[in-house]
């Protein structure tokens, strides 16, 4: 057991470093500077600077870039960022720290991805489990399911958050395009603001929630229909025990296990689809916040949730790796 | 003439015929762009904003292209960039694999941490980080590269796993006993069992990586004048195609979209399906 | 000067991660002689070591300590060149026709490697000749054999294909791991007495490795008995199955159950539950269900004495 | 003989019927069998690998799942003095005989426990499914009693599969297959894949409940002297038919059919070292069996009725049954 969490960690450990590296490269080989591309961008609005206010300006930005110094001091720095949580002020928003940005749209993210997981993973892998005890003679009723979720599954997360907006916002104009509540409405702990907030997530969760529910489905499917052929689901067939305690107690519970090691291979991929689809409906998480970071060059918040999403994410894996030995007696007790 | 049984066989799948018919169909539409009439990067060859019609088989856009045309570009262009990028990113899954799978030891600890970091990275920000630094710089076949180098590493575990436990089965010692070398019986003993996997994992990865590249395109971090579906609705998208009525110039490329990932998505699924080798060595016993 | 001797060979695997290593001693310390024109039989239960000590002899594992040599010459650790050379003079069946020979390949093909690799013969005429030659031994023809994967054969059939492709280099030894015990009843002995054909005929030795002490028995000249790693008793097969010395090999030997309604178990035993147990236990490792266990079995590895010929690994024979 | 039949079939005829590829391919595993099972004995199936012998179980056992059909013929369980053609009752009824009257013991392999479970909870869903308003502790009771009657560590129910030995797990299923005492318990192959004296063991345990219980055991193997340790009666299986069924003692004293002497006398024994020869040949495939009788090609003494005819199996001697040509020229010669 002990050994088990032990090699977690260190693998936990061993990601944050690569991939904290590898984005420090990938900053490092931006074509042009980014401090003379800032400047350029401040002067391009029309915005009269002194000459020796410019000269201030450039040093304090490459100061903040982490320009200043040697490569290996540069990467040090940038993991005192990393570790202080202070990725310096947001260019667009200035002076706005990056990291309150990050926290305020993290709750976002956080809350669309947390409800869209928990429902398309229970939703996928019920329906999966049917599906997979059945496959040798699956019901017309099934059947045209697991049709339609083979047409949907390959669909990219940003054509189908698109063409949900199209549908249910531009033709049927029945849920909000853009934002996690509407212009004008304050905050608070009321009835108005709860639904305004749920009829704006409603399309941005809908449609992940539908894609993720076609992956989790099929895979569990898969899995279930080879648990179905284990010598113990037949045994406990032969015994006579009801179909749906054989569901759920037999197949259900060991194919549940390769779907929580995959629920936290694929918490990545599940986190980049609620970034582009947070981008598409304009969300104020980590996605939109990401898009509008974009759209102003502002690096030092890009560089900031990048940083934060891939900690974030490998915590996520972590956690899920450490809930892991619950499902599993064979780790439990060894 | 083994071929053609394969084929014959696959057909009988409806999900292999219809998945097959519409890459068929796809790739004509790819092949043809080199009779357009018009470059793909001139604007204003055609009256701007006509809607489709037997002149304009897709209508026109409102930067004065022939949007079937477009299209036809934006086919090619996406399916050699999700080609190259599955092309390179199996190299190095089969390579990185095999090595691991048959190594062992430090070199393949090494990879396997590798491998086992890339997973769990979450690559969607990363490639939006080198979108947003490269932008226009970023040609199509750097992007390739940085999706291949990205998406190696599952496969690449599937493959060593496959070769351990292939490497635990006695023909693994009798191929020795012939006196086979190592790399011999790589190939010929093991890649036979491998192949399913590549197979369905390229056609899966072309998968992801066209729709990369439709999102990064979208979102205006590729060089948008090479015409790829992704930047043709970046285009529509950013002269609000959908409020000035031009409809046709999102609704052809998200269909085409839609066609091109189902039918590679049924080709991928029933050809593994046929490639497994429980279900190769049935027919082959029954092939007598 | 024997053909192969092994000498004090042990092996250890080690499992586990970085964080936790477990030791298992798979062979402790073994040493015994094949004769030329021999069948030696090396039995025991599953986990024994039996497999693990063929694997090292065939250079597919590496010894911890200990020195396998074949016709006088050291063979652990030698290069991969003389390695190949090797395969001319030692050859081995498996247990599992099936997957003795890969599902998605034409059988024939490891025939015509191994000729060919092995630079036995160069061009695909001689090739043929020698592969009908070897079929004829196994009575195999070449019609039946030729362009065929391995399930389109019966398991009978094809145990004798994997002998006939042993016997292509004309080796001087053959290591069979339990080379009957998939093959149905009906054809089982019609494969022992291949072995038994080959040693007479062709004067070939076989290291036959079985957990079936009757067709050991049947076709044996010496024999080792194995138990977790070690061998407990060995000697002529006749001494050893008839009169067995050792505690182990006596219950080893009243477990067969033998074809005859007369004669039917009449005393109970207790089995072991920890398998693991005994693997690490100190002294005899039998000594925790031998029903003549003494003090000093529990606290020291016993020697190996000689009673009338057989070497025991056992207290009980100290004087 | 006063003994009680329990269990019997009728021309019981199973085929395994594969679509692979639009390809149609029928296994003709189990041919006109007809069989019956006493009271309070050990009945034996002898044959290799491929004979049939475990779809006829399957069969009996009326748990036919596709591929597998019947194809023909009855299977009539007798409880409590009624007969019941159990194709001819729903699936319900069928149910209802599971454990109670019959029940299964699979081969010696390591994974019919589910390995997420504790050996109670397994015990409590077979025991619950076919016992009615027993509370949790009542059930766990009966699974403690019966292991303990087995002479089995009752701690072990606290375990999960995975830390028990391979010969422990096949002994847990055992007594999980005869928790609520059925009359008749089919064990298919039970003991292969398990060392000897770890078999050994299983086949004591085996014995010890036919004693306990005084039920009916029908075991498959194709290990002899495992059937002559166990069985009172043996049925040589080949190519899908009962070629020969007699008492254990007559079987391995006075075997008629070629193949089942060649099962005999191929054994070897210790203090014996005399020539054991095979049968020549190899077992036929079932989906395109020989005319005739299917050991004709493999059959020293075949001539031309044994290739056009499908001897049928005769009583030529009180309680021995064979099914040869040669045998019933034999009858006829002294007759």
């Amino acid at each position: 057991m002990v050994k088990y969490f032990l090699t977690r960690f260190l693998q936990f450990l061993i990601v944050v470093f690569l991939s904290v590296t590898l984005v420090f490269i990938i900053v490092r080989m931006m074509p042009s500077d980014p401090v003379e591309k800032t400047i350029a961008q401040i002067t391009s609005t029309g915005t009269f600077l002194d000459p020796s206010d410019v000269e201030k300006m450039i040093k304090s930005l490459r100061e903040m870039y982490g320009l200043e110094g040697s490569i290996l001091s540069q990467y040090f720095q940038t993991w005192r960022r990393l570790i202080t949580l202070n990725f310096g002020p947001s260019l667009s928003f200035f002076p706005t720290p990056v990291s309150s940005i990050i926290k305020e749209s993290v709750f976002w993210t956080v809350g669309l991805l947390g409800v869209v997981i928990l429902v398309s993973w229970t939703i996928g892998n019920i329906l999966g489990v049917i599906a997979g005890y059945y496959s040798k003679k699956l019901p017309t009723a099934m059947k045209l399911l697991d049709l339609i979720f083979m047409i949907i599954r390959p669909i990219p997360y940003y054509i189908l958050a698109f063409i949900f907006l199209v549908l249910f916002s531009y033709l049927i104009p029945a849920f909000p395009s853009q934002g996690a509540y509407s212009v004008g409405m304050m905050p608070g702990f009321n009835l108005s603001f709860i639904i305004d907030v749920l009829k704006h997530a409603t399309l941005p969760a809908l449609s992940m929630i539908l894609l993720q529910t076609t992956m989790w489905f099929q895979s569990m499917k898969i899995i279930s229909t080879g648990v179905t052929n284990e010598d113990f689901v037949i045994y406990a067939k032969y015994g006579g025990i009801s179909n749906h305690k054989i569901i759920f107690r037999y197949v259900f519970r060991n194919a549940l296990l390769p779907q929580v090691t995959s629920l936290s291979l694929s918490l990545g991929r599940i986190f980049g689809g609620a970034l582009i689809t947070e981008i598409v409906f304009s969300y104020p998480g980590l996605g939109g916040t990401l898009y509008s970071a974009i759209m102003s060059s502002d690096y030092n918040l890009i560089i900031g949730i990048v940083l934060f999403s891939i900690v974030a994410v490998s915590l996520g894996t972590l956690v899920l790796d450490f809930i892991y030995p619950l499902f599993d007696p064979r780790i439990r007790y060894s | 003439m083994k071929m053609l049984i394969y084929f014959r066989d696959l057909m009988s799948d409806k999900r292999f015929s219809f998945g097959f018919t519409v890459i068929i169909i796809l790739t004509v539409l790819a092949l043809i762009s080199v009779m357009s009439p018009y470059s793909p990067v001139r604007w204003n060859v055609v009256p701007e904003e006509k809607p489709p019609s037997l002149k304009y088989l897709m209508g026109t856009t409102s930067l004065g292209q022939d949007l079937f045309w477009i299209v036809c570009f934006s086919i090619k262009n996406s399916l050699i960039f999700a080609l190259t990028t599955a092309f390179l990113s199996r190299v190095l899954a089969i390579v990185a694999g095999m090595i691991s799978g048959f190594e062992g030891g430090i070199v393949d600890r090494s990879i396997m941490i590798l491998s086992d970091s890339l997973i769990s990275l979450p690559r969607v920000p990363v490639l939006i980080l080198v979108g947003a630094i490269f932008r226009e710089g970023l040609n199509l076949y750097i992007l390739a590269l940085v999706m291949a180098s990205l998406s190696w590493a599952w496969d690449a575990r599937v493959i060593r796993s496959q070769i351990l436990s292939l490497r635990e089965r006695d023909f693994t010692l009798t191929a020795i006993l012939s006196g086979s070398k190592s790399l011999s019986v790589v190939f010929k003993e093991y890649f036979p069992h491998i192949l399913p996997i590549v197979f369905a994992s390229t056609l899966n990865n072309m998968l992801w990586a066209i729709g990369i590249e439709t999102t990064l395109s979208i979102l205006g971090l590729t060089n948008p004048l090479i015409p790829t579906l992704g930047t043709t609705l970046h285009w529509a998208l950013s002269y609000q195609a959908l409020f000035l009525g031009v409809w046709w110039w999102v609704f052809f490329p998200v269909t085409v979209l839609i066609l091109l990932f189902i039918s590679v998505y049924l080709l991928s699924v029933s050809i593994s399906e046929y490639l497994d080798p429980r279900m190769r060595i049935q027919r082959i016993g029954q092939a007598r | 000067m024997p053909l192969l001797e092994v000498r004090n060979l042990t092996k250890i695997f080690t499992i586990g991660n970085v964080f936790s290593r477990k030791k298992v001693i798979a062979v402790d310390n073994i040493s015994f002689d094949v004769e030329e024109s021999e069948i030696f039989t090396i039995a025991g239960e599953s986990g024994c070591g039996k497999t693990t000590t063929a694997k090292i002899i065939l250079g597919f594992e590496e010894a911890t300590s200990g020195e396998i040599v074949y016709k006088g010459k050291r063979i652990d650790h030698i290069h991969h060149r003389e390695r190949r050379e090797l395969l001319k003079e030692m050859q081995a069946v498996f247990q599992n026709p099936f997957s003795t020979f890969n599902p998605l390949r034409k059988v024939d093909r490891y025939f015509y490697e191994t000729l060919y690799n092995l630079g036995i013969a160069d061009t695909k005429e001689k090739a043929d000749e020698i592969i009908k030659e070897k079929l004829a031994a196994v009575g195999i023809s070449f019609e039946e054999f030729v362009e065929k994967y391995p399930n389109e054969f019966s398991g009978g059939q094809l145990q004798r294909i994997s002998i006939a492709r042993a016997l292509l280099t004309n080796p001087s030894i053959l290591i069979a791991d339990e080379p009957v015990s998939m093959v149905d009843a009906s054809l089982r002995m019609s494969i022992v007495n291949l072995f038994k054909d080959l040693k007479d005929k062709y004067g070939v030795s076989v290291v036959y490795i079985t957990h079936d002490l009757t067709t050991a028995y049947y076709i044996s000249d010496r024999i080792a008995i194995m138990f977790r790693g070690s061998i407990v008793e060995i000697g002529p097969a006749e001494k050893v199955l008839m009169e067995p010395r050792h505690p182990y090999t006596q219950l080893l030997k009243e477990s067969v159950p033998e074809p005859d309604p007369n004669r039917k178990w009449n005393t109970r035993i207790n089995l072991s539950e920890t398998e693991q147990s005994e693997y690490l236990r100190q002294g005899c490792k039998f000594s925790g269900r031998c029903p003549k266990a003494m003090e000093i079995c529990k606290r020291e590895s016993p020697p190996y004495f000689d009673v009338g010929g057989v070497k025991v690994k056992c207290f009980l024979y100290k004087d | 003989m006063m003994s009680v039949e329990v269990l019997r079939t009728e021309n019981l005829k199973s085929y395994y019927i594969l679509d692979i590829f639009g390809k149609k391919k029928v296994i003709k595993a189990v041919e006109d069998v007809s069989i019956s099972i006493k009271e309070n004995e050990i009945y034996g199936i002898a044959g290799e690998s491929g004979c049939g012998k475990s779809t006829l179980l399957k069969a009996m056992f009326a748990a036919v799942e596709p591929p597998q059909r019947i194809i023909g013929g009855k299977v009539i369980y007798r409880d409590n003095g009624k007969e019941y053609d159990v194709y001819h009752i729903s699936e319900e009824e069928r149910k209802k005989f599971r454990w109670h009257f019959i029940s299964y013991v699979p081969q010696g392999s390591m994974s019919v426990l589910n390995p997420v479970m504790k050996i109670k909870e397994i015990f409590k869903d077979f025991i619950e499914t076919h016992t009615k308003g027993k509370t949790k502790e009542e059930i766990y009771e009966i699974a403690e009693s019966h292991i303990r009657d087995l002479g089995l560590p009752s701690g072990i129910l606290d375990a999960y599969p995975h830390q028990l030995s391979g010969g422990m797990r096949q002994r847990i299923t055992i007594a999980l297959a005869t928790v609520l005492s059925p009359k008749v318990v089919i064990a298919d192959e039970p003991t292969t894949a398990l060392d000897v004296v770890t078999q050994r063991g299983v086949i004591q345990l085996l014995k010890d409940i036919q004693a306990l219980k005084r039920n009916t055991i029908i075991i498959v193997t194709h290990d002899m002297g495992v059937h002559a340790n166990m069985a009172d009666r043996i049925a040589i299986m080949y190519a899908g038919r009962i070629i020969e069924e007699a008492s254990t003692e007559e079987i391995f004293e006075n075997p008629l059919h070629p193949y089942t002497r060649y099962l005999i006398y191929s054994i070897p024994k210790f203090g014996d070292k005399k020539k054991r020869e095979s049968a020549p040949g190899a077992p036929p495939s079932l989906s395109n069996p020989p005319s005739g009788c299917s050991f004709h090609p493999r059959c020293p003494f075949a001539f031309e009725k044994c290739r056009e005819e499908v001897p049928p199996l005769k009583e030529y001697k009180v309680g021995h049954k064979v099914a040869c040509w040669r045998v019933e020229e034999g009858e006829n010669a002294t007759a």
